[in-house]
């Protein structure tokens, strides 16, 4: 039994930190932290190479096998760079609605976790509501326990 | 070999379509009859175990380097600029080495569930949801987006509550599964929000572009320490740690033995998420910033104190408990200590900035600790199927209702003997090998915790010899049912029992092959701790295969002297003689009985003052539980911001 | 003053729904505060989206939007991040209530004072 | 539960096929306007809810149900699987300009500048495999909604506990 004091002192202390941080991020404009590189020579194409991770810069990049150099990849904002190549007639996706396309193209594995996620949920819903034991067996008494 | 290298390729995506693809079809198989529906669980889960396999095994090959997937990317030569965006899947040795540990236990329990779940209804569902939990807890360990990470928590949470009120002819599981979801769902959302915050602050979600992002303009701001606070405080709560384990016990104990075996693996994925949220989120480029240092070195601080609650507060519960699967419920909160305690310390040591002692003992620390993962998925796993074999049989879960189930399952009390030894510690097998490591690395870093960690390693052996005494031994309860538990049963427990037999004779290889790539991949490359049969941690040297030949040795000497000594049997009658839990017998000429639950009555009277208030903590009011939660995230975030 | 509202329903919806979940015995309260807190984190997310002050029109090309930039929108990815938390939320909203139902058939309970058949 | 008044039965009846059409529309026209597989299910999921409320609880084909759901989900993850054959896991196979059915985008669009926008005048059939999940995802919905309304309606409202 907790008293009501400690329960108003954790509940204050967390909604504290966070309207703290919540304030904080309100005015930081565009996203700070790391420099953002857009004079790079972006979208070079590559004879044979793979996508690795390039530690200095913290993203995925392709390394040319065949001059044994990291090419650095386009470095712009998350969003502007889904824009961008739904606008772009020659991208990837073109659809008018940016959103639907990163929910199922750019993002589409998180739409599949989600729609698994009603799935399981549906799943849940129909073992809880259910009899546990076909008819026969729960006359004998089924399983003890 | 080219259709392998595809396979490798793409391996990152197959092995987290299997178990979904599967899951999805098998509402549909189900409807064809049930012995194809079994056929099909189990395709999947040896399909995608297998794939788990191969996958580590190129992984290791490669020392631990990653193997990246982006979802979504176009192949040729013309490499998709949107790549660096998209989600990705990141498969270094860590996440290899979760996804076998993932992939086995989940063979097992999927065997065991043929016979241990055949007299219910609804098998379609229960098979759909553990291959859904499989996934998720896939899809936890190998991904590199931290929103992904959220979405596949969350299909973690919601399958196994569903699995949890799988009997639903108790009323109980409802209970259980009520809170576990209530506590997860609620843990949930405060990753979402800290998710938001992270993508507010750097625009982007990949974790390895935020692991670059954070701090690398020399300082660290106060919403990167609230997120870690965040984070650890939420996955440490997945993990089951004091004192956020309140709903833990109550799901373990409700779930069905096998799904209980899978929760622990899905437990240990929000470990997994602990320590890349550390290692790699925050301990990224830990060589060129000073705050960094700071920050990482208070959040090993941090989780050597939540490893150190865990161990204690969940060994000395189980010691009171008379319900079999909350006894090893609170026992996995104690092993889960161990992980904590032993990456912490390599935590520590890994950002004080100071190299030597980390390849001194802050490396044996974390290797301990990480192998410990692997012998707790498997002696754990092992220990609650053999606890739902006991209830199939015994038909109850009160250790003081049991007795005498030794005489007809003598393949469960060996697995059980196992599992238990390995959990206790007890040379030769696994579970020393991990804890001896643990030991004496942390003994170095601080003298009072290693003795912590012994002290917790008793108390376990203690719990277990009641559990084993109360089940197995003593005379037999009429009313139980006879005979040994279904084959699948036993192939079930066989495969885990099996592995760790392996773990146990061959630790130092182990560590070699599997443990250190993993190692490496989160701490950076360092000295090698297992190369040869024997285990050097750098203070001591382990090799069961001596210490097996010394006790045949002495098996043989203590033979011969039994042979040399009077023939004959123990006289009639004696043998008979009552045990004293549960059973009735006569103390002064009164009736007087112990109950299996409470033999040890001594240290608990002992320790009267710390187990009222405990009791009253664990008070089954979830709003309580909720309270502990919050001041624990509270706290952690005033620690980290203000220390 | 105007943009900041939004921040504010934030915590507030955050710190109401904790109060909730920590002080009120109902089942169905209970779930109601879990959904308000999950409100104000999906609230959170959308905020982002229009954090930048001129980035206002909706990410969906119509032939309204002129000049061509991209910088016209209001980021995308939270609206999608939403998306995602929202069905969610619905599905683990939907499985608490069920057991909710179901605790109530097994055992007439309705507040978490009769919910305490574990613990200890 | 016992039925609602004819009224409602009536009023029920008449909005059913508008309430469902629109659900259709938000569904298959997700890729171009406001919506998509999950809201036009959602819409479609509260029809049934509707249902259940004026008609009681009448027989449900809950197989039925199950099989469309995991049918939306098989499509849906099968399409994210075909793109292993040109790409990656959820690679947009179908998508690009170059393809003549489900690529063509460009139809009724404008240029601005060097840009060209498309306006909502685009084809149905554009943007490749994200209108084929749009509607593997609103069968998946309407059904998962419909089966936790029914389940749980048919619970609270006759006591059914039907297993399986």
């Amino acid at each position: 039994m907790i008293g009501k004091g400690w329960k108003l002192a954790a509940l204050f202390l967390v909604v504290f930190m966070m309207g703290f941080v919540v304030w904080e991020i309100r005015d930081f404009g565009e996203p700070s932290g790391k420099a953002v590189d857009a004079n790079l020579d972006d979208n070079q194409d590559v004879e044979n190479g793979m996508l690795v991770w390039d530690d200095e810069t913290g993203q995925i990049d392709i390394y040319d096998e065949t001059t044994d150099t990291m090419v650095q990849q386009d470095r712009t904002m998350m969003d502007d760079t889904f824009i961008s190549d739904s606008v772009d007639p020659n991208g990837t996706v073109n659809a008018n609605n940016v959103v639907t396309a990163i929910v199922f193209d750019y993002r589409g594995f998180d739409t599949l976790g989600e729609a698994t996620v009603l799935f399981a949920a549906v799943s849940g819903v129909m073992v809880a509501i259910r009899v546990a034991f076909p008819k026969k067996k729960e006359e004998e008494g089924g399983e003890k326990e | 070999m080219s259709f392998y290298n595809d396979l490798i390729t793409h391996a990152p995506a197959i092995i987290i379509a299997i178990p979904l693809l599967f899951a999805f079809a098998t509402p549909l198989i189900g409807k064809i009859n049930k012995y194809v529906r079994n056929a099909w669980a189990f395709t999947a889960v040896l399909l995608s175990g297998a794939l788990a396999y191969v996958l580590a095994w190129e992984v290791f090959k490669n020392g631990g380097d990653p193997n990246v997937y982006v979802f979504g990317g176009a192949d040729g030569t013309a490499f998709d600029v949107l790549s660096n965006v998209r989600i990705s899947f990141y498969v270094d040795g860590m996440a290899a080495f979760m996804g076998i540990i993932m992939a086995t236990v989940a063979f097992a329990a999927v065997i065991y569930s043929f016979s241990f779940v055949k007299k219910y209804t609804g098998q379609d569902k229960y098979y759909t949801l553990i291959l859904l939990v499989l996934a998720a807890s896939f899809g936890m360990v190998f991904t590199g987006d931290v929103f992904n990470l959220f979405v596949w928590f969350e299909v973690s949470s919601v399958a196994i509550c569903g699995l949890i009120a799988f009997r639903s002819n108790r009323g109980e599981s409802f209970e259980g599964a009520a809170k576990y979801l209530i506590y997860s769902t609620i843990a949930g959302l405060f990753l979402l929000f800290a998710i938001g915050l992270l993508y507010g602050q750097y625009g982007h979600l990949n974790i390895k572009y935020l692991s670059s992002a954070i701090g690398a303009n020399g300082s660290m701001m106060v919403l990167d320490k609230i997120v870690l606070g965040i984070l650890i405080t939420v996955f440490s709560l997945k993990a089951g740690a004091v004192p956020m384990h309140m709903a833990t016990p109550d799901g373990y104990s409700e779930a069905p033995a096998p799904v209980t075996a899978m929760m622990v693996t899905a437990s240990q994925a929000g470990l997994y998420a602990v320590f890349r949220t550390c290692f790699t989120l925050y301990g990224g480029n830990i060589q060129n910033s000073l705050a960094q240092i700071d920050l990482v070195h208070a959040a090993g601080y941090l989780l050597v104190i939540l490893g150190v609650l865990s161990m204690f507060v969940g060994v000395t519960l189980a010691l009171v408990q008379k319900d079999i699967k909350r006894l090893m419920a609170y026992h996995a909160i104690s092993q889960t200590g161990y992980m904590l305690l032993g990456v912490g310390v390599g935590l520590a040591v890994f950002a004080s900035g100071d190299n030597t002692d980390f390849a001194e003992f802050g490396r044996t620390a974390m290797t301990g600790g990480i192998f410990h993962i692997f012998n707790h998925a498997l002696y754990k796993g092992l220990l609650f199927l053999t606890a739902g074999a006991i209830i199939f049989k015994a038909g109850t879960r009160d250790l003081n209702k049991m007795g005498g189930l030794g005489r007809d399952m003598k393949m469960t009390a060996l697995f059980f003997i196992i599992g238990a030894l390995s959990i206790a510690g007890i040379p030769p097998t696994n579970g020393f090998a991990s804890k001896f490591l643990i030991y004496e690395s942390v003994f170095k870093f601080n003298p009072v915790l290693g003795a912590v960690a012994m002290l917790v390693s008793l108390l376990t052996l203690a719990s277990f010899v009641k559990v084993f005494y109360a089940a197995f031994m003593g005379p037999k309860n009429p009313e139980m049912k006879t005979g040994e538990v279904p084959k699948s049963m036993l192939v079930g427990m066989a495969v885990l029992a099996g592995m760790i037999v392996v773990f146990s004779l061959l630790p130092s290889l182990v560590i070699g092959e599997i443990v250190s790539p993993a190692v490496t991949s989160l701490a950076g490359p360092g000295p090698e701790i297992g190369t040869s049969l024997t285990m050097f941690s750098g203070q001591g040297a382990w090799n069961p295969l001596v210490l097996l030949a010394v006790l045949g040795v002495t098996l043989v000497i203590g033979y011969v002297i039994r042979m040399l000594g009077q023939k004959g049997t123990v006289p009639k009658g004696e043998g008979k003689k009552p045990y004293l839990f549960g059973n009735p017998t006569e103390v002064n000429g009164m009736p007087f009985v112990v109950p299996a639950s409470n033999v040890y009555w001594g240290f608990t009277r002992a320790l009267k003052r710390y187990y009222k208030p405990m009791e009253k903590m664990h008070s089954g009011l979830i709003n309580e539980y909720v309270f502990w939660f919050v001041a624990t995230a509270g706290l952690v975030m005033l620690a980290l911001t203000f220390l | 003053m105007m943009s900041e509202i939004p921040y504010f329903a934030v915590v507030a919806l955050i710190a109401i729904g904790l109060y909730i979940v920590m002080f009120k015995r109902n089942l169905i309260k209970l779930a109601m505060g879990i959904v308000l807190i999950e409100t104000g984190a999906n609230l959170f997310l959308i905020t982002l989206a229009y954090r930048h002050g001129d980035r206002l029109s909706s990410p969906i090309f119509t032939s309204q939007i002129m000049g061509g930039d991209a910088a016209a929108y209001s980021l995308p990815t939270p609206h999608a991040l939403t998306l995602t938390s929202i069905v969610i939320g619905v599905a683990t909203t939907a499985l608490l209530l069920a057991f909710f139902m179901k605790l109530y058939q097994k055992f007439q309970v309705s507040t978490i004072d009769d919910m305490r058949r574990l613990r200890g | 539960m016992k039925e609602m008044s004819p009224i409602v039965k009536t009023i029920t009846k008449i909005s059913f096929a508008a309430i469902f059409l629109f659900g259709l529309y938000i569904i298959l026209h997700g890729h171009l306007t406001p919506g998509g597989g999950f809201q036009g299910g959602a819409i479609i999921g509260t029809l049934m809810a509707l249902y259940l409320v004026a008609f009681g609880a009448v027989k449900w084909r809950k197989k039925v149900l199950s099989i469309i759901e995991s049918t939306g989900l098989l499509v849906f993850i099968g399409t994210g699987l075909l793109g292993l054959t040109t790409g990656y896991f959820f690679f947009n196979f179908i998508g690009g300009t170059d393809n003549p059915i489900f690529g063509q985008q460009l139809n009724g669009g404008e240029l601005i500048g060097d840009v060209a926008f498309p306006s909502n005048s685009a084809p149905l059939l554009s943007s490749g495999t994200i209108s084929i999940m749009n509607m593997a995802v609103g069968l998946e919905v309407i059904a998962a909604l419909t089966l936790i309304i029914v389940t749980m309606g048919l619970f609270a409202f006759a006591g059914s506990e039907e297993g399986e």
